[in-house]
Order: structure tokens, then C-alpha cells, then sequence
């Protein structure tokens, strides 16, 4: 028939090249010209109302969610606003309403991972000043969300790494991005952000990844001990805590996926065939989502079966989050309650240390996406020794508190809701701490 | 033999629903084969929409015959590709092949739903083996290579295919994007060919 | 060629029933005449001197490997000889050979799972009567291993559940074994004898399976919790504990290869082809002793991939079940310092209790072969609730010493070696117990 012929047509399409694209386009439209299945997709990360058992485009509000996360972080930003990534068209818009960047904090840096603008006003400014600068200074110039860009070289189309930290990140560690494979490329692009990261004190507000003694956990908190690094001091306990800031990359590369060399972009980007022509999915967004594109390409399941094993994965991690946050919690109370019982700051260090490295481990798992599907096995791991060494603080706090003449449990204030767990924060930093010992 | 309920459910369906159709009974075998083969052929058409060329290239047993729509180039590909490429066509696994009458009528069937679904655009990106196809395919392996196996049981059932362990007979990933351009076979001419002039 | 009319010839061989197979024949050798193939297989597993990271034929010493397992075993057997299980060849000569035998403990029942003589004594003697009787009476008829007829019907060679534990767990779940599918015996064959099990008091020494409230880990605490059931009372920290055996399926049935219907036997009996026949290899052993057949015709990487991703999933837990024992041997220690210290019993009661459930929770997963491979992400969620409950009986039992005038950790005794804990444990049995308290 007709439309069988008009199909065998279709598919023998070459994908014509309307307009030239200019080296620092950073609007997305210009580059829909050209390929316009791709940007129909990329605009779909405008939905903003999907939900799956954990994830979707939905901005879930971690701390209505779970009120002891709000003592965790507690004095500083996230302990005020806390929200779940959404789709990539919002970036720009979600980093400037974030309650996070209220003064004295306004770093430029926070626009690295936000808009397609920057690699252009880095380029133009050199990256050291561009880290250095107020993030208010730079406002004009952000005005397009993430976009292609990003992730491609526009002469070419091929992917490429628009940021220095990641390239730093790698030569850091001695190797070399450019020796990256095409399939490594499909998950080097996300990994740009989709990464820990700090901002040195020298240079100043530098972007830098935590890698120099590997990706994993326990590299990490070698690291930043060893530059005895912390985002801030803790006001219950005065523990130097280190904030998680999405490790995806990192927590993905222990799964067995990246094991087997499936990449983001096969998950999160899986390509399409319309009427023969192949392309990749731009709409960039929970695979569950699109699980019969997504993940049935490899796995001969029904969707429901692999809904049902994901989410069964995903629960019994979100389940030891909350075992180990009840835990470091308490731990924090524990030090604090030592600290009224007058126990001197030098008997608190190994407590303390200790701690750090446990609240660490729990937010390595809980800050990174997917709730542990990444890489289940190993985000089980780290909250095993995250919960043990929380543990270990309270039994070392306890025997401290015994000497101090201190034999009862501290009295744990409630915080059973994001307000009272707010107004427990308040009082210890307004040097008005609750009383927690008789 | 293989996975009883639902062969003797695929038989009692076709089977009766043709007789039922033609209401025939107790023909003589060389009638039956006839008539309903071309009872196949009619409802293939009657559901194709397609012209004759077509409808009886579908019927035919080339691989190339399923090349008319190109959401069949993957599989194309990686059959091809795979071991059996040299030593089996398509419909050596993808129709019965125990007698000729359910041979032209699971055709029918098929090619009835496919193309509709294919003119409909309504395609997934990812296929599936329908229900019906399971037991046919492995009675299909089993007849190849029974004489390889001793007294295995799981090739009785559909409980466990044979491709459950067997993951390549189409390559480990499976969808209309799966194998890349180059490997693709260029469409075969097909009847009058609207291609040219649409170009 | 005349090879080749063989191999023809060999694969059309219907297979000839040389000699009637009694519905009682426990002699392998027989079924041999006519299953030659299988025999011949079955008879490798005398092998015994094959080794992987942490498998293999060769019977491992569990109690020199790790002393500390002396110290959770205190007074019982397994801290006398516990060694990792071998070839169903040997299963006669080490059920007998075994030091936990030792009197007084002399149950018939552990026969049950030894030997292809089994079901017949069992049809002769009656069930209740075979499990009460004394285990060295019934000697003299245990005269084969584990063979064909514990999983086969000999008229039909049909696959065939030979023992009544397993049909009465399924039972007192409400549902009937007779009802499993095909692909389902190929596992339960083994369920037979790869579970979690105990003796019950009455009838005498009846062998159970403890699933009336599920297979889990929490469904059989629960279970023995309901019914006070104690394999022996810990001598340290009198812990009422139970002791698990080998819950291979049930650790198997929350794995993703049991949710994709992948059976024990389609990994550790995989199909083998000889001269042009295919059949079920009979060698039953580490699936890593014959990665090729067992694993890599549905994961087609190369065997190197394959070993090197079993060993760091095995690796990850065998990491964590230390780190587990270390907490639970301290958790015993911390209770017998309280008891020194004259705290009383009633106060010791919630913490006993919690202890309990944590050495269970440790041995399930200690217990159960494969070093947690059958389910990696369950294997470490069990392990780390284990870890942090045994920590939060430290925390009371550090709190209850405070009360009773003790502030100092209590001094926890040498137990570096298998001797120096065996020593332990003889001083806490023998009423002289090692001073934890000053
Ligand atoms: C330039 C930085 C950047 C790059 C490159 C990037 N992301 Fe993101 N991604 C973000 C930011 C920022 C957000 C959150 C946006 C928001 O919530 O405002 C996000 C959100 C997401 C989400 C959540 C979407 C939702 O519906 O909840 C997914 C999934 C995601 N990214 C996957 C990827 C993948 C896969 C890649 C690579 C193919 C990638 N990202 C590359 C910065 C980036
Ligand atoms: C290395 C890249 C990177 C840097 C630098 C970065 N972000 Fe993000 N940001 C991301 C990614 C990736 C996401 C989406 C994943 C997620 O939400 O965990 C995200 C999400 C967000 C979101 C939306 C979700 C939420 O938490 O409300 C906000 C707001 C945000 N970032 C603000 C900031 C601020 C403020 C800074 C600077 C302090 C900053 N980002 C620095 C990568 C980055
Ligand atoms: C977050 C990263 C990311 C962003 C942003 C992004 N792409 Fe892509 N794009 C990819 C990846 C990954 C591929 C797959 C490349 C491959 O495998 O060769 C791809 C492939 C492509 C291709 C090659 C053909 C195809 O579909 O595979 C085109 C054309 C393309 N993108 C256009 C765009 C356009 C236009 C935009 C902006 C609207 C855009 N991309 C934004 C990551 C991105
Ligand atoms: C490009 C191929 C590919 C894609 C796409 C893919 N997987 Fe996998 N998946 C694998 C491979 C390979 C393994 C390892 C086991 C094996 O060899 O089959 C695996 C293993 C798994 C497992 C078992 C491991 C575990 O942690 O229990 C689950 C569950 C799983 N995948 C779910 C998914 C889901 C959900 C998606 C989609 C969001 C997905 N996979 C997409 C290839 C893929
Ligand atoms: C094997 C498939 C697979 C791979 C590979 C994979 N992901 Fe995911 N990802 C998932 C699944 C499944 C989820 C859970 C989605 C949900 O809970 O709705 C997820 C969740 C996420 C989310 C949160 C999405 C949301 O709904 O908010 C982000 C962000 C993300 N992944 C980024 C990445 C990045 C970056 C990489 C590569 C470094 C990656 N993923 C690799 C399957 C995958
Ligand atoms: C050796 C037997 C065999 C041959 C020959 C064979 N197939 Fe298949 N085919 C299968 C099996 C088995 C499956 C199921 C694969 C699965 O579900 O994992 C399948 C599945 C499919 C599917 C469903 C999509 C998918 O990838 O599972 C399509 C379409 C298909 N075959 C078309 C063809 C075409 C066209 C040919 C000839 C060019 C062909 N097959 C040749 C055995 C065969
Ligand atoms: C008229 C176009 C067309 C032709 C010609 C065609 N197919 Fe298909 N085929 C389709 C479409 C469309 C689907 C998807 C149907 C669905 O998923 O329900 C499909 C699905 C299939 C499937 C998987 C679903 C099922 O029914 O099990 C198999 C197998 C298959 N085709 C085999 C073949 C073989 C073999 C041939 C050649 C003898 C062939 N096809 C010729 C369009 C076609
Ligand atoms: C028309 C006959 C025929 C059918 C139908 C057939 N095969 Fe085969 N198969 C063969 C022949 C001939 C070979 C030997 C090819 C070679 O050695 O390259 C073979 C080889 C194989 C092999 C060994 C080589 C390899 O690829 O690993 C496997 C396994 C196999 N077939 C499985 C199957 C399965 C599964 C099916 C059904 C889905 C099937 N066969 C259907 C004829 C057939
Ligand atoms: C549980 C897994 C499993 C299933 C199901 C399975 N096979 Fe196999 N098959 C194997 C293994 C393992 C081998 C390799 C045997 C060897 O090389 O020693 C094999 C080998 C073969 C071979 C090659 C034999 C040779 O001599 O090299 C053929 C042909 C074959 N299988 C066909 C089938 C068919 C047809 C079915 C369905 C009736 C089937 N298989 C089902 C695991 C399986
Ligand atoms: C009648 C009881 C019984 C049945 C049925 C049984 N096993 Fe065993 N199995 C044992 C005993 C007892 C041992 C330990 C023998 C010894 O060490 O003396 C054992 C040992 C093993 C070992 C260790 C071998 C080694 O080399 O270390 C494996 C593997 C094993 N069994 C797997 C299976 C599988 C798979 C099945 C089912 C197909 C099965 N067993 C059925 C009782 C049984
Ligand atoms: C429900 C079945 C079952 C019962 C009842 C049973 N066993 Fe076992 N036994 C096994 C299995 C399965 C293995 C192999 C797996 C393992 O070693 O964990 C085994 C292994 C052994 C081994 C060899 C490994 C080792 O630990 O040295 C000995 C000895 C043994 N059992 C003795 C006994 C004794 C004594 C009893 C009675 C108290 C008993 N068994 C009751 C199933 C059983
Ligand atoms: C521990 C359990 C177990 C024992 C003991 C056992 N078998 Fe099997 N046997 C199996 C399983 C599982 C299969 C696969 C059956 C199926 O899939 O239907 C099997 C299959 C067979 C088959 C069918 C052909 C084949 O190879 O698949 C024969 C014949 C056979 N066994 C003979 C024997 C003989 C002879 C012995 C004693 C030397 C024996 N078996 C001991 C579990 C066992
Ligand atoms: C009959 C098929 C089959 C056999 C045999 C098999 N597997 Fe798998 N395996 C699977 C399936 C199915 C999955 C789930 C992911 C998927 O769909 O591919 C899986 C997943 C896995 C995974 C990823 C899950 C995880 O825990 O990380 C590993 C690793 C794995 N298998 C190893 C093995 C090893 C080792 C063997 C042999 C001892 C083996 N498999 C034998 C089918 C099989
Ligand atoms: C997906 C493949 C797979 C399945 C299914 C599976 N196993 Fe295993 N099994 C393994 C692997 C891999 C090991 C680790 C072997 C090693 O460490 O050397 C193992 C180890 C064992 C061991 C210890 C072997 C030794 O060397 O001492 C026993 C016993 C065992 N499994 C019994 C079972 C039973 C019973 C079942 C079903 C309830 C089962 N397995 C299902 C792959 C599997
Ligand atoms: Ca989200
Ligand atoms: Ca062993």
C-alpha cells in the first residue's frame, strides 16, 4: 500500500543539515533548525508533573519528606531548601530561586552545572575568574538552561566535554578524558555534573571533583581528611561535616551497568526509530518512565516485572537511609549531650572524626539519584558501615558521658516534623542549646 | 508435546475457527489442505489491505519477504549475523511447521496483525514474541536439534525457553534501533516501486 | 567416517532401560547401567581438592579461618568442628566423621539429608519414629551418600521431592508442592536439604522448617521468637541464640536469579554435550569451576569478567560478616562485663534479646553458601541490620554499667587464634569466667 511505500521512503532519509551552528550557541532553538526530532525531545523536560515510586520530574521536597534531614544539614543551606532535581530545562530557573544561595553565599560557581552560557563566559573570562566571580555579577549573561552544547561540539555534533572540572578531575587521577571511548563518552557528558564536587579555597570557589584517591567513598573521605576539608561545622555537635552533592557518576561506576558498559545515555537516552530514521531520545528523564524503550531492550521482562525489581531494590536502600540518619542523629545529640556533661573537646575529636565519615557515607548514597538502583549492592555497603560507625560514636559517647557522671540516655528532643526539627537547630545555634542531660 | 495447554489452545482456536467459518467437517484431507490454505491466504488478504505482490511475498518463505517493512531490519540483521543465518530462513523458526494447515494460518494471522499495526504506525520500539509465537519457535528449535539432547525435559516446556539461555539467536539487544545502520540490509524492490517517483 | 556414523548414532540412542531400577534403590551404581552419563558425572563429585576465593570441593576449616566464629558458637558444636560442605559423595562419611555428633546429642534426623537410604527407612520405620530414633542405631542401614533416588522417581526418572520436611513447610504455608512447576523442582529438588532448619521438641527431634511466617530472615525470627525456640544458651552473655543452617534457598529466593526463574540446577548442573548429546552435567560443585557451561551461555562475557565480578560481590560480604561477628563477639562481651557488674537479669532481658536477632540475622547470611552471591543486596541489608543492632546493644549495655558504677570499656579478652577463644569460651562454661570489669 501507500503507506508502506511512503515508510520504506522514510527510512532511507538522510538527516540534512539546514543552518550553521556558531561555536558558543547556546540556544537550543538555533540548533532545532538542524536537528529537530532531537530538540522536539530535549523540550519534553519541561513536563514537570511525572512521578515514579522515588523519582520522576515532580520537584519532591526531601525535607517535608524526612524532618531529620533537616537536623543533618543543619545551619546550613540544605537544611532550608532541599528540592529533587527535575528536568534540565529548569536548571537555570531552579538555581536562582533556591533558598541555598541566600547571602553571604553566592558563589559563580554554582552556575557551572546550570546553563549552556558557560562554557562562552568562561572562555571569555578565563575559569579561575569565572569561579571567583559573585554569582549575581554573572546573572545577565546565564540565560539559557543546560542545552546542547553541553554535551556537543556543534561543528560536528560529536560529544564532547564542555567543563574544565572533570577533565582536571582526570588528569588528577594521571589519566587522560581524551582516550575516552564513544560508549565512555555516553556517560562522561552526564558525568560533567552529575558528580561530587567542592569548591577549593585556593583558587578561589575552584570547582573541584574529590577523585585524587579514586571515585569510591572511602577515597573520598581520604581526601578530604587529608585537606581537612568541610562544608561545615555541625552546631549540635561541632562535627566537621563534608555535604554529598550528587555522586551519580561515582556511585553508578560500582554497579554492575557501567561493569557492563551500559552507559547513561542507554538507560536515560535510548534511542528511537521513527519511520527507520534512529536517533536519541533527548527527553532526559526517569527510565522508568519509558521502561519499554529504556530497559526491555536488554532484559526480555515484562515492564511490570522490572518496575516491580527496581522498586524493590530502591525501597530497601531508602529503608538503611533511614536506619542510618536515625543513627547519626542521634549520635550528634549523643556528642552534644557529652559536650553540656562539660567532656573535653580533645576526648571528642575521635567521636567526632568518626561521625563525619558516617554522615559522609549516608549522603554519598542518599544525595546521589536512582535510590541505590546505580549500584545496589554497593549503596548497601556504605550504609552498613555508615550505620556501624554512627553506632560506634554512641557507644564511645556513652562511656564518656558515664565518666562525666552521666548514666541516663540523653533526652532526644522531637523533631518529628520539618518545623520542630528546624526550631531544634535554631536554639543550638543561637547558643541557646536544648538542654539534653539532667 | 511442547507446552500442551497453550499448543492445544492455538490448535482448538485456528482450527475450529476456520471449520466453524466454512463449516466443513469430515472433508477429505486433500480439500481441507486446499481450502484452507487458501482461507489463509483470503484472510491475510482481507486484513493486509496490501496488493497481491505483497500479500504473497508474505507468504513466501524468503527472508527478504519480511525486508518489506523495515521494522523487521534488525531482526534481519542479527539473524544474518548469527549462527543460524547460514543454516535457517526466518520462517523456519516463525511459522509451525508440523502440517501445512496451521503453517499458512499462523502466516495469515501474523501478517494480517503485523501490517495493520505497521500501517497504523502503531509499531513498539521494542518488540516482543506474542504468546502465540513461544511454543511455536521452540517446537521449531526442538525439531532441529532434538537429536542433541538426552531426555531433556526442558525443551517439553515453555517454562524455560530455549533462548532464556540461548540470548543471541537475535543478538543480546533487541529493538528497531538495535543494530546499527551499516549492518542493515537496502530494502528489496517491491512491485511497483513508489520510492523513485516519491523522490 | 565412522566416527561421525558414531556420534550420529550415539545421538539417536533412545535411551535404553537396561536393567528395572527398584522404587528403593539406593545403590548409584545401579541407576548407572541405564544413565550412564549421569552417573559417571555424579561420581566427580568425590573431587575434593578444588578451590575458588571461597568455594571449592575442598572442605574449608571455618573455625581456623576465623576464630571468631568460635566465640559466637560457644559450647555447641559448630565450635568444635565446622568445616564448608564438599561433594554429595562424602555426605555419609562426614555426617559421621563430624565431632558435633558427640554425645549427647545423637538425633537420628541428622541422617535425613545424608543418604539415598534415607527414604526407605523412612517408609519402613514410619517418619515420627525415624526422627526420634537415636542416630547411631540406624548406622548400620546408611550405606549410600546422597544419590539418584533422593531427587529422581525411578520408574519415570521424573523429578521427585523424597523428603517430607520440605512438602510440610510448604504445607504450613498454605501451599502444595505439587503444584511446582517444572522449572521450580529443578530447585526444590535441592530445597530438600539447602534450608534453614530445627528440631522440634515434639514430636521428638521432627525435622522443621521454620517458614510459618516466610522464608525471610525476619519472617523466621518472628517465627522463633513465637515459639521460644533456642538452639543453646550462649555460656558468655546467656543469649538464648538460634543457630543457622545452610538457607541456601531461601537466601537464593530473594535474588534477581530466582525472580528470572534461573534454577540452582541451571547454574551448578549445567547441560554438558558429548559426543553430540546433551545432557545435565551430574557434577554438582562451584558453578566458578565451569563458568563456560554455567554461566556464560546467558552472559556472554568472557570467564575473567564473569570470576572477577562473582569474587568482588562475594568479597563485599564476606567484608561485611566480619565487621558484623567483631560487633556481635563485643555485644557478648559487653553483657557478661554487666553481668559481672551485677546488673540484673531483667534489665539484660531486652538486650539478650536484640542480640539474639542480630546473631541470627549474622548467621543467615554466614550460614548460607556461595558467600551471598545468591542475593548480594539482601546479603548486605541482612548484615547490616545485624551490625547495627548488635552496636545498639553496646550502647545499652554501656549505659547499664554507667548505672552500676562501671565506666571503662570492659577488657576484652585475646581471641586472635582458634585456641585462645576455645580457651575463652571453656572459662566462661567451667564458671571461672575471665574478669571483664575491674
Ligand atoms: C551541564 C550540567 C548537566 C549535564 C551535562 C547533565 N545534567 Fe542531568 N541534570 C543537571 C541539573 C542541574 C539537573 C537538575 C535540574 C533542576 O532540577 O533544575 C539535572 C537533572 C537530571 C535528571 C532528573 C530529571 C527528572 O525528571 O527528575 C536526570 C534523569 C538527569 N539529569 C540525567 C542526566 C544524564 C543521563 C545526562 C547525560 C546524558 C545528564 N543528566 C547531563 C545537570 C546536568
Ligand atoms: C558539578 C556540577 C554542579 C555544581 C557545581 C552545582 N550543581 Fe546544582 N545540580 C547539579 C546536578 C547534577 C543536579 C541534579 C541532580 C540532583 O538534584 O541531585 C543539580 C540540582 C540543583 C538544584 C535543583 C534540585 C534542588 O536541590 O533543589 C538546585 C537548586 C541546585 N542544583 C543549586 C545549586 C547551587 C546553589 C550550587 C552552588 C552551591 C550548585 N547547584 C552547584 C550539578 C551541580
Ligand atoms: C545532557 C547531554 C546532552 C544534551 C544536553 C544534548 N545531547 Fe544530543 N546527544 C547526547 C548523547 C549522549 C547522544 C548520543 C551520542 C552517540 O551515542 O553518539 C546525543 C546524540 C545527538 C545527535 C546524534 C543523532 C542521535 O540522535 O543519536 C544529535 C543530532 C543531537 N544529539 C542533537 C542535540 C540537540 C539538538 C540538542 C539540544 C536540543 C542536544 N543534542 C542536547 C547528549 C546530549
Ligand atoms: C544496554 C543493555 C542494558 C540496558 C539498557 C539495561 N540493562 Fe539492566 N543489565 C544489563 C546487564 C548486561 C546486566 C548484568 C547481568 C547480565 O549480564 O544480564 C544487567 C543487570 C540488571 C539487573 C540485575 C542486577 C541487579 O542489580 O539486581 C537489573 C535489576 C537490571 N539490569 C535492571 C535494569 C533496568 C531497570 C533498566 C532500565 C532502566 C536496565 N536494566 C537497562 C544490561 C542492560
Ligand atoms: C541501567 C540503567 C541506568 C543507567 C546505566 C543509569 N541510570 Fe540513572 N536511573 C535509572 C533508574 C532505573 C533510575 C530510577 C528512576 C526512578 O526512581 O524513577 C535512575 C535515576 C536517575 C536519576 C534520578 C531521576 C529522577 O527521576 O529524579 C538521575 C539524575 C540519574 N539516574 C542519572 C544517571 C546518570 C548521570 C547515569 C550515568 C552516570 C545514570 N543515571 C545511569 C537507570 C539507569
Ligand atoms: C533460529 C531461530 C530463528 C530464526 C531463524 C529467526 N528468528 Fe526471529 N526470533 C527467534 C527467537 C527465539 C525470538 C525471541 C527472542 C527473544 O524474545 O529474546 C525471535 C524474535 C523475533 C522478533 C521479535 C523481536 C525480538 O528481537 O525479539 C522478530 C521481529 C523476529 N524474531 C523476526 C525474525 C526475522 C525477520 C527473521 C529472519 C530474517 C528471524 N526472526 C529469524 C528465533 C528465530
Ligand atoms: C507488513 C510489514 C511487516 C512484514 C512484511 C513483516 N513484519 Fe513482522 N512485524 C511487523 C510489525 C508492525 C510488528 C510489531 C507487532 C507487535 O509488536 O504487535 C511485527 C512483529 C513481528 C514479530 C514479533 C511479534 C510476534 O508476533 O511474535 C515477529 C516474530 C515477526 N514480526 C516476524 C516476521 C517475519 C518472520 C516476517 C516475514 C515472514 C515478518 N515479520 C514480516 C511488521 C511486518
Ligand atoms: C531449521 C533448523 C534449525 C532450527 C529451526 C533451529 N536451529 Fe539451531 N542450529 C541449526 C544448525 C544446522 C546449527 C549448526 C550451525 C553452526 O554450527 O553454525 C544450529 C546451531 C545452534 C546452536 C549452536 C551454535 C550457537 O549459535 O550457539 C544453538 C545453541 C542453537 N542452534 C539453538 C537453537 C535455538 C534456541 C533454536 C530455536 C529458537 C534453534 N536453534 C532453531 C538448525 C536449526
Ligand atoms: C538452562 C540453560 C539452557 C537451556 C534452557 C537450553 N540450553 Fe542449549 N545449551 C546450554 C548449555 C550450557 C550448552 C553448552 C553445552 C556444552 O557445550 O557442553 C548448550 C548447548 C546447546 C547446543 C549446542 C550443542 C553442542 O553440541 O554444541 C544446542 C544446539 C542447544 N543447546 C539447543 C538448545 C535448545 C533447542 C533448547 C530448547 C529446547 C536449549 N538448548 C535450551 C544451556 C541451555
Ligand atoms: C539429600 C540432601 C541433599 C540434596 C537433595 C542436595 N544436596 Fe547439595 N549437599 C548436601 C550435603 C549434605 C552436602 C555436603 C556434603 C559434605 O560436605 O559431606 C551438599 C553439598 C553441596 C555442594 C557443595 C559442593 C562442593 O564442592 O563444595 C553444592 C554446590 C550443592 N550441594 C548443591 C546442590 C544442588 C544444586 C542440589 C540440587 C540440584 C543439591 N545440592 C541437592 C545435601 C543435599
Ligand atoms: C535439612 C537438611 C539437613 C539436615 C537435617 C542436616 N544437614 Fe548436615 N548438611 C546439609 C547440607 C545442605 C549441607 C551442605 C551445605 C553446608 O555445608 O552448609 C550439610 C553439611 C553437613 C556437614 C559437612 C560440612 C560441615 O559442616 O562439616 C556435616 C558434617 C553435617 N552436615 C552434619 C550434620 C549433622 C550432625 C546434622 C544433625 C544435627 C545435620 N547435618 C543435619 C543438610 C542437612
Ligand atoms: C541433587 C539432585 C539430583 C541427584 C542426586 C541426581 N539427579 Fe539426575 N537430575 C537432576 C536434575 C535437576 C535434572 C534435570 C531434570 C529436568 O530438568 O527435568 C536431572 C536429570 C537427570 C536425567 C535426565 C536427562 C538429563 O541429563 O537431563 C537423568 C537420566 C538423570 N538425572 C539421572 C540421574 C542418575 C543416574 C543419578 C544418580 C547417579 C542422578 N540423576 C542423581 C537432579 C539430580
Ligand atoms: C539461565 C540464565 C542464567 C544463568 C545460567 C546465569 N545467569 Fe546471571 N543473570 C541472569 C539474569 C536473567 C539476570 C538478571 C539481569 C538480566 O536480565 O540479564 C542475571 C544477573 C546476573 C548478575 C547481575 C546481578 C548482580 O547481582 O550483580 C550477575 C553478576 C550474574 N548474573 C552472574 C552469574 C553467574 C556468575 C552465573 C553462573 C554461576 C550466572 N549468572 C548464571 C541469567 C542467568
Ligand atoms: C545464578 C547462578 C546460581 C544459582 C541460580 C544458584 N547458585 Fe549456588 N552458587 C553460585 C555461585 C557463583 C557460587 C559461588 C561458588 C564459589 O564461591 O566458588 C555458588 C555457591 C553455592 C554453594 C557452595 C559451593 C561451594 O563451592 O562450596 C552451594 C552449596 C550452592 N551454591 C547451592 C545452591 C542452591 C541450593 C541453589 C538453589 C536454591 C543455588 N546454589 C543457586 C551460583 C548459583
Ligand atoms: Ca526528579
Ligand atoms: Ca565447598
Amino acid at each position: 500500500s501507500v503507506s508502506i511505500m511512503e515508510r520504506r521512503w522514510e527510512a532511507q532519509r538522510p538527516i540534512l543539515v539546514a543552518s550553521e551552528i556558531g561555536q558558543w550557541e547556546s540556544d537550543n532553538a538555533k540548533w532545532g533548525e538542524n536537528y529537530p526530532r532531537q530538540y522536539e525531545r530535549y523540550l519534553m523536560t519541561q513536563i514537570t508533573d511525572t512521578q515514579t515510586k522515588f523519582g520522576g520530574s515532580v520537584p519532591r521536597d526531601y525535607l517535608d519528606d524526612d524532618p531529620m534531614q533537616v537536623i543533618l544539614f543543619a545551619g546550613m543551606g540544605f537544611s532550608k531548601d532541599y528540592l529533587q532535581g527535575r528536568g534540565h530545562y529548569y536548571a537555570l530557573e531552579d538555581v536562582t530561586h533556591t533558598k541555598r544561595l541566600a547571602t553571604p553565599f553566592q558563589a559563580a560557581t554554582c552556575w557551572t552545572c546550570k546553563s549552556s552560557d558557560v562554557p562562552r563566559v568562561m572562555h571569555e573570562m578565563g575559569i579561575k575568574e569565572f569561579y571567583a566571580s559573585n554569582f549575581y555579577d554573572l546573572k545577565d549573561q546565564m540565560t539559557h538552561a543546560i542545552g546542547c552544547l553541553d554535551c556537543h561540539d556543534p561543528a560536528t555534533m560529536k560529544l564532547r566535554i564542555s567543563r574544565p572540572g572533570l577533565k582536571e578531575a582526570f588528569t588528577a587521577q594521571g589519566k587522560d578524558i581524551a582516550q575516552a571511548t564513544h560508549q565512555e563518552m555516553r556517560s562522561l557528558v552526564c558525568a560533567q555534573c552529575h558528580v561530587e564536587y567542592y569548591f577549593a579555597k585556593e583558587p578561589k570557589n575552584y570547582l573541584t571533583l574529590p577523585w585524587h584517591n579514586g571515585m569510591g567513598v572511602e577515597g573520598m573521605i581520604a581526601y578530604f581528611d587529608r585537606i581537612d576539608f568541610a562544608d561545615y561545622t555541625h552546631p549540635i555537635s561541632k562535627t566537621p561535616v563534608i555535604k554529598a552533592q550528587h555522586p551519580d557518576y561515582e556511585l553508578y561506576s560500582k554497579g554492575i551497568h557501567a561493569y557492563r558498559n551500559v552507559s547513561c545515555a542507554d538507560c536515560h537516552m535510548p534511542y528511537r526509530s521513527e519511520g527507520g530514521v534512529k536517533f536519541t531520545d533527548h527527553h532526559i528523564q526517569s527510565p522508568l518512565l519509558n521502561i519499554s524503550n529504556s530497559c526491555a531492550v536488554c532484559h526480555r521482562w515484562s515492564e511490570d516485572e522490572i518496575r516491580t525489581r527496581v522498586e524493590s531494590i530502591q525501597t530497601t536502600v531508602a529503608n538503611a537511609l533511614l536506619k542510618a540518619e536515625e543513627a547519626i542523629v542521634q549520635a550528634h545529640f549523643d556528642i552534644a549531650a557529652a559536650m553540656q556533661a562539660n567532656v573535653a573537646d580533645e576526648e571528642l575529636a575521635p567521636l567526632r572524626k568518626l561521625l563525619r565519615h558516617a554522615q559522609f557515607r549516608w549522603d554519598y548514597i542518599s544525595a546521589s539519584n536512582g535510590r541505590g538502583f546505580h549500584a545496589p549492592q554497593e549503596a548497601m555497603r556504605i550504609l552498613g558501615d555508615s550505620v556501624n560507625q554512627a553506632q560506634q560514636v554512641r557507644v564511645m559517647a556513652a562511656r564518656l558521658l558515664a565518666k562525666a557522671g552521666i548514666t541516663d540516655a540523653p533526652a532526644y528532643p522531637d523533631i518529628s516534623t520539618r518545623q520542630k526539627a528546624f526550631d531544634v537547630n535554631q536554639a543550638f545555634i543561637g547558643n541557646t542549646p536544648i538542654r539534653l542531660i539532667k | 508435546m511442547i507446552d500442551t495447554q497453550s499448543n492445544a489452545a492455538y490448535y482448538s482456536d485456528m482450527v475450529g475457527w476456520i471449520l466453524h467459518l466454512l463449516g466443513l467437517p469430515g472433508v477429505g484431507r486433500f480439500w481441507q489442505v486446499a481450502i484452507y490454505g487458501l482461507v489463509g491466504v483470503a484472510a491475510g488478504l482481507a486484513l493486509l489491505l496490501v496488493r497481491i505482490s505483497n500479500a504473497a511475498s508474505y507468504l513466501s518463505n524468503a527472508p527478504e519477504t519480511c525486508m518489506n517493512c523495515h521494522v523487521m531490519t534488525d531482526a534481519y540483521a542479527s539473524w544474518q549475523r548469527g549462527s543460524h543465518g547460514r543454516v535457517t530462513v526466518c520462517n523456519d523458526c516463525h511459522v509451525p511447521h508440523d502440517n501445512i494447515l496451521s503453517k499458512s494460518a499462523f502466516k495469515a494471522m501474523d501478517g494480517a496483525r503485523h501490517s495493520t499495526i505497521f500501517m497504523l504506525r502503531k509499531e513498539p520500539q521494542v518488540m516482543h514474541l506474542s504468546s502465540g509465537a513461544v511454543p511455536v519457535i521452540q517446537q521449531n528449535c526442538v525439531r532441529c536439534h532434538s537429536d542433541q539432547f538426552q531426555m531433556i525435559r526442558l525443551s517439553d516446556s515453555t517454562q524455560q525457553t530455549c533462548w532464556t539461555c540461548h540470548q543471541n539467536i537475535h543478538g543480546d539487544v533487541h529493538g528497531l534501533s538495535a543494530s546499527p545502520r551499516e549492518l542493515r540490509p537496502a530494502l528489496p524492490q517491491a512491485g511497483i516501486d513508489l520510492k523513485k517517483s516519491g523522490e
